[in-house]
């Protein structure tokens, strides 16, 4: 029997296939298009300690095979989320992973202390977010600065904590690295790509903020070769994603070493694109008599 | 994957497509169209133009790729779509006008439709496009070409209003209505990605916090929203 | 009059528009589609000091917009390409400048050397290769390890130098900040992105090297980005490129503060791709009624 | 812009696309093709099919997007094409057998209308395509289906062999003629960018060194090869 449930750490999913933060909402709203259930795990929105909403002007752009996002981490802040959303992720048949982002330490560390207590599935920790300390640059960049984030968020938690790494970082297998050394249970990768588009007839940056993030298909082969690396290096498991519109998409990102595929972008392609990944890997499985993904699991 | 019936050349740049098949969905709501594989990455926004027993239309306007991708669709082609989406305007009852410039027609047909004894005021640019079919559904009728046609409308007639068009002229309607009973109900314009409500990039600024767009509106009390934007 | 001449420190060109090394031959290649002498300058392919045969098995692989190559800077060597190309290039009425790589310090600067000494218009140093002393990690990642081979570079040359950023740089800012202290006469920027891409069928990569240079319009919104830092950070002239495949795309690297731009990939779309770009600019200078590009150049 | 004529299917996967225009070319040169606009990225590299006063034609066997895209061009659709594109088959005498495999026919057509008076070997692996049109063409005119085609092939009954088709029948052909008179030209196919020698994406090892199968090629003297790649 082909089986796609996979270990991630102490993390027990039903299948690989994890929705990406920022594009599925909390869950609900793609319920009156599927069961959601039947996807191993979502991630929330961004979740910051205080209502955030978000940046102003144009929040999404079309570029050749991807999207510019300045969505600017609009959110309800931890207490109304977990007062809304808890119960109701906390209910559902898969694995829920929350995701903290923050613009210092102390509000991620309050943020995970919160969500630790109402017991949440598992975290994901957002570094990419702007470090207001640091003059705006992202704690994702610099491993040093980095590393002070997770090893006083894994301090706190409780539960399985997963960061999440930029591709802008400086050195993205030592951001891993760290990860895994302050006791990070996996990491995932790659969050967006920091780019920018213009409207020449105004002679002007397209997002207020200047700069935006770049996700989707164009993105994949950089991805790749990311999660490569960082499954090459570290012992944790992985969660890959950037680009993921297809089964076979899913399935290379786990040939390189991914325990879990997230699909971010892809669903605003195709609002039932899970479903179709997670029967495109059972498929193949069927096809080519595998009977675990561990069979395939970081073959290149 | 649903089948396209015919999709005409109207004037103005616009086109009236229809597709086959029994669809759900209200006046002011909309779906996302597909009629392409990898690109453009995104689908688009369309407001239901009307909707029958075996059939939903939409009246769209060519402005950049996807557009363009959609008027060369044929008799027999396939297209994708995704909804309905969004809320829809209100289900009244009183006197009301529908007020379209330009492609913001679109949805008025359906209202039209459904609400019954409406007055229609529609403003064009240029040319004007199913003035017939338009007349047809309303009790007093008004068009106007190269001229605003808030120029002519009275708020004050009316207890309420339903428009869609350019965001200077919902403005402005809100604004004539101010102190008035008249309730104005604008439908709103934003760059959406998914449409369902999940990803935050069609937010728009009201009075009280900021609403999805695609899943809040995108039809708004006009009172509601916060137009400097 | 609308004037498209730009002057790029002690360099002048007719027009913005260079070709970027690796995808214009010799320029010779492309004579027979068009006079490339309307062009303001074109790039050599890679010269490397000795012979190279370049990589083995698959070299180009298309991706959603874009295109990974692992050619594996196959050319004839310093000295045969003096000897075949550089009296040709010479006598073309245009800015050609000879793109030097190399795996030793050593080799880049008896490169350097021997350019310097058949005065070749320019040099463009290519510090995207891969480091024999360092383990195959590319000169271009780390600012320390590239400032040793532009001090020395400089030291030595006699033309005007402009080094050749690579995306995969830890900090580009840096990086170019380096090279202005280090006296380069300008930066060109990016190089590719190091990506994959794998025959999930064969359960393999689709290079020989595993890792391959990404290219053409996905990797623009960043490469723009890229640019945009660079450019706000150093007083030295900047050549963009990255994706660039029409006119507005060119413009928008000079809004964002490029002097030179340069069009790799797109002459693989449309080979006559340098001459629409420059009718492009023209058209819409005159349109715009800008007399040079110095009035829009940094305006974002 | 050029216009097509037709595009019609022929059988196990293949096309017919006739443009309308004066071309130029000769047997073994190829152009690329591009029959869409910014997807996908490349353009594709097509053997000349036949080529004369008023149009230029190609053969080829729908693979993957780009020969899907073009398999839907009509009459009257617009391609673009570059070229022509790298060295040709040599116009040689003597004793002449044009080889191809499967779609590896596509660029011996114009070869045996060039050489005249030579005999036409065609390998097939399940249907045979434009068997008329080659035979015709050709003095003795064999084809397999099936089966190898090196297996009726009797090298040393040739002074020259002009081949074009899967790497292992090209390598096979080369193998049976060494030591004997007969000199073997293949048609090698690799993945192309440029199309005009300044990439180097494309290369071909040789014993004389590395050269590109665009601008040296796509025809090289087989013994010249280095297979094993
Ligand atoms: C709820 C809603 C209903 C709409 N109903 C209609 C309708 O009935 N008829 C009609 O002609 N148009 C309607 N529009 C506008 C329509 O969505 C855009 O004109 C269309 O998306 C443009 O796509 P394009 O590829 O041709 O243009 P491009 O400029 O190439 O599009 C690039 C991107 O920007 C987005 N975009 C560009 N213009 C707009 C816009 N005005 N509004 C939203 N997104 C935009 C596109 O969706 C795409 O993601 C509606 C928009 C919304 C939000
Ligand atoms: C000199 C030359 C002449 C050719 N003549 C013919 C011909 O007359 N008829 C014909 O049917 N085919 C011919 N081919 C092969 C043809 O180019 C490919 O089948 C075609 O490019 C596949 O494109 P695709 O988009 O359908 O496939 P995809 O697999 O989607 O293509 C992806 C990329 O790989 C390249 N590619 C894939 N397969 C090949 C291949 N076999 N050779 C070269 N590039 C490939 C494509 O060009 C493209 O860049 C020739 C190839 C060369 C090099
Ligand atoms: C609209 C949008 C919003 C996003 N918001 C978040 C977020 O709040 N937190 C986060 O960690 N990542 C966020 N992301 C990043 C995605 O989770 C994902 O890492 C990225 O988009 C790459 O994957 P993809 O190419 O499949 O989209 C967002 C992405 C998009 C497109
Ligand atoms: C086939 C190919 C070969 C290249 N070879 C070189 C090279 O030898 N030296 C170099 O500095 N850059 C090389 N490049 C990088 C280009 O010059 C350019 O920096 C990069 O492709 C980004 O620009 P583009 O998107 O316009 O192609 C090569 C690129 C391609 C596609
Ligand atoms: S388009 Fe995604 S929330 Fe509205
Ligand atoms: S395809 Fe560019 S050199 Fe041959």
């Amino acid at each position: 029997m082909t089986n796609l449930s996979v270990k991630f750490g102490k993390l027990n999913f039903k299948n690989p296939v994890v929705m990406a933060s920022g594009t599925f909402g909390f869950g609900k709203e793609y319920e009156r298009i599927y069961d959601i259930q039947k996807l191993g795990g979502i991630c929330t929105k961004g979740i910051t300690l205080n209502k955030r909403d978000g940046n102003s002007g144009i929040r999404v752009w079309e570029t050749s095979s991807g999207m510019l996002n300045s969505v600017g981490l609009e959110n309800p802040g931890m207490d109304k989320f977990i007062k809304e959303y808890n119960d109701y992720l906390k209910s559902l048949d898969l694995v829920s992973i929350v995701n903290i982002g923050g613009s210092t330490i102390d509000e991620y560390i309050e943020s995970v202390e919160i969500a630790c207590k109402n017991d949440v599935d598992a975290i994901e920790l957002n570094i990419s977010c702007p470090n207001v300390k640091q003059g705006g640059i992202a704690f994702g960049i610099k491993t040093d600065i980095a590393r002070q984030v997770v090893r006083k968020a894994r301090d706190i938690c409780n539960v399985p904590l997963i960061v999440k790494l930029s591709p802008n970082a400086e050195n993205i297998v030592d951001m891993a690295l760290m990860c895994e050394e302050e006791g990070a249970d996996g990491v995932s990768l790659v969050n967006t790509f920091m780019a920018m588009a213009i409207n020449i007839d105004k002679r002007k940056a397209i997002f207020d903020n200047i700069y935006a993030g770049l996700s989707g298909p164009c993105i994949k082969p950089i991805a790749l070769r990311m999660v490569h690396q960082v499954c090459k290096n570290v012992s944790i498991p992985v969660m890959g994603m950037g680009g993921i519109t297809n089964y076979k998409d899913a399935l290379e990102f786990i040939m390189v070493g991914a325990t879990c595929i997230q699909v971010g972008t892809a669903n605003f392609i195709n609002p039932r694109i899970g479903i179709d990944i997670i029967n495109g890997i059972k498929d193949y499985m069927e096809k080519e008599n595998i009977k675990s993904l561990d069979e395939i699991r970081g073959i290149i | 994957m649903a089948k396209v019936i015919s999709n005409e050349y109207i004037g103005e740049g616009m086109y009236l497509l229809k597709v086959e098949g029994k669809f759900e969905g209200s006046m002011g709501q909309f779906y996302m169209l597909r009629a392409w594989d990898e690109y453009p990455l995104l689908s688009r926004p369309i407001s239901i133009h009307d909707i029958g027993d075996d059939y939903i239309s939409f009246l769209y306007k060519v402005v950049g790729k996807g557009t363009k991708i959609l008027s060369k669709l044929k008799c027999n082609d396939t297209i994708k779509l995704e909804g309905p989406y969004g809320n829809t305007f209100p289900k009244v009852e009183g006197k009301i006008a529908l007020v379209g410039g330009g492609m913001g027609v679109a949805p008025l047909y359906l209202a039209a439709k459904t609400l019954k004894n409406v007055d229609i005021y529609m403003g064009f640019s240029k040319e004007t496009i199913l003035l017939d079919e338009y007349r047809y559904l309303a009790d007093t009728f008004y068009v106007t070409v190269g001229k605003n046609i808030t120029d002519i409308l009275d708020v004050s007639e009316y207890d309420y209003i339903m428009t869609c068009g350019p965001m200077p002229m919902m403005k402005k309607i809100v604004d004539m209505a101010k102190g008035k009973k008249t309730k104005v109900y604008v439908s709103i314009e934003k760059r959406m990605a998914c449409g369902v409500g999940g990803c935050l990039v069609c937010t728009c600024k009201t009075k009280s916090g900021n609403k999805r767009t695609c899943l809040d509106g995108p039809v708004f009390l006009g009172d509601e929203v916060i137009f400097d934007d």
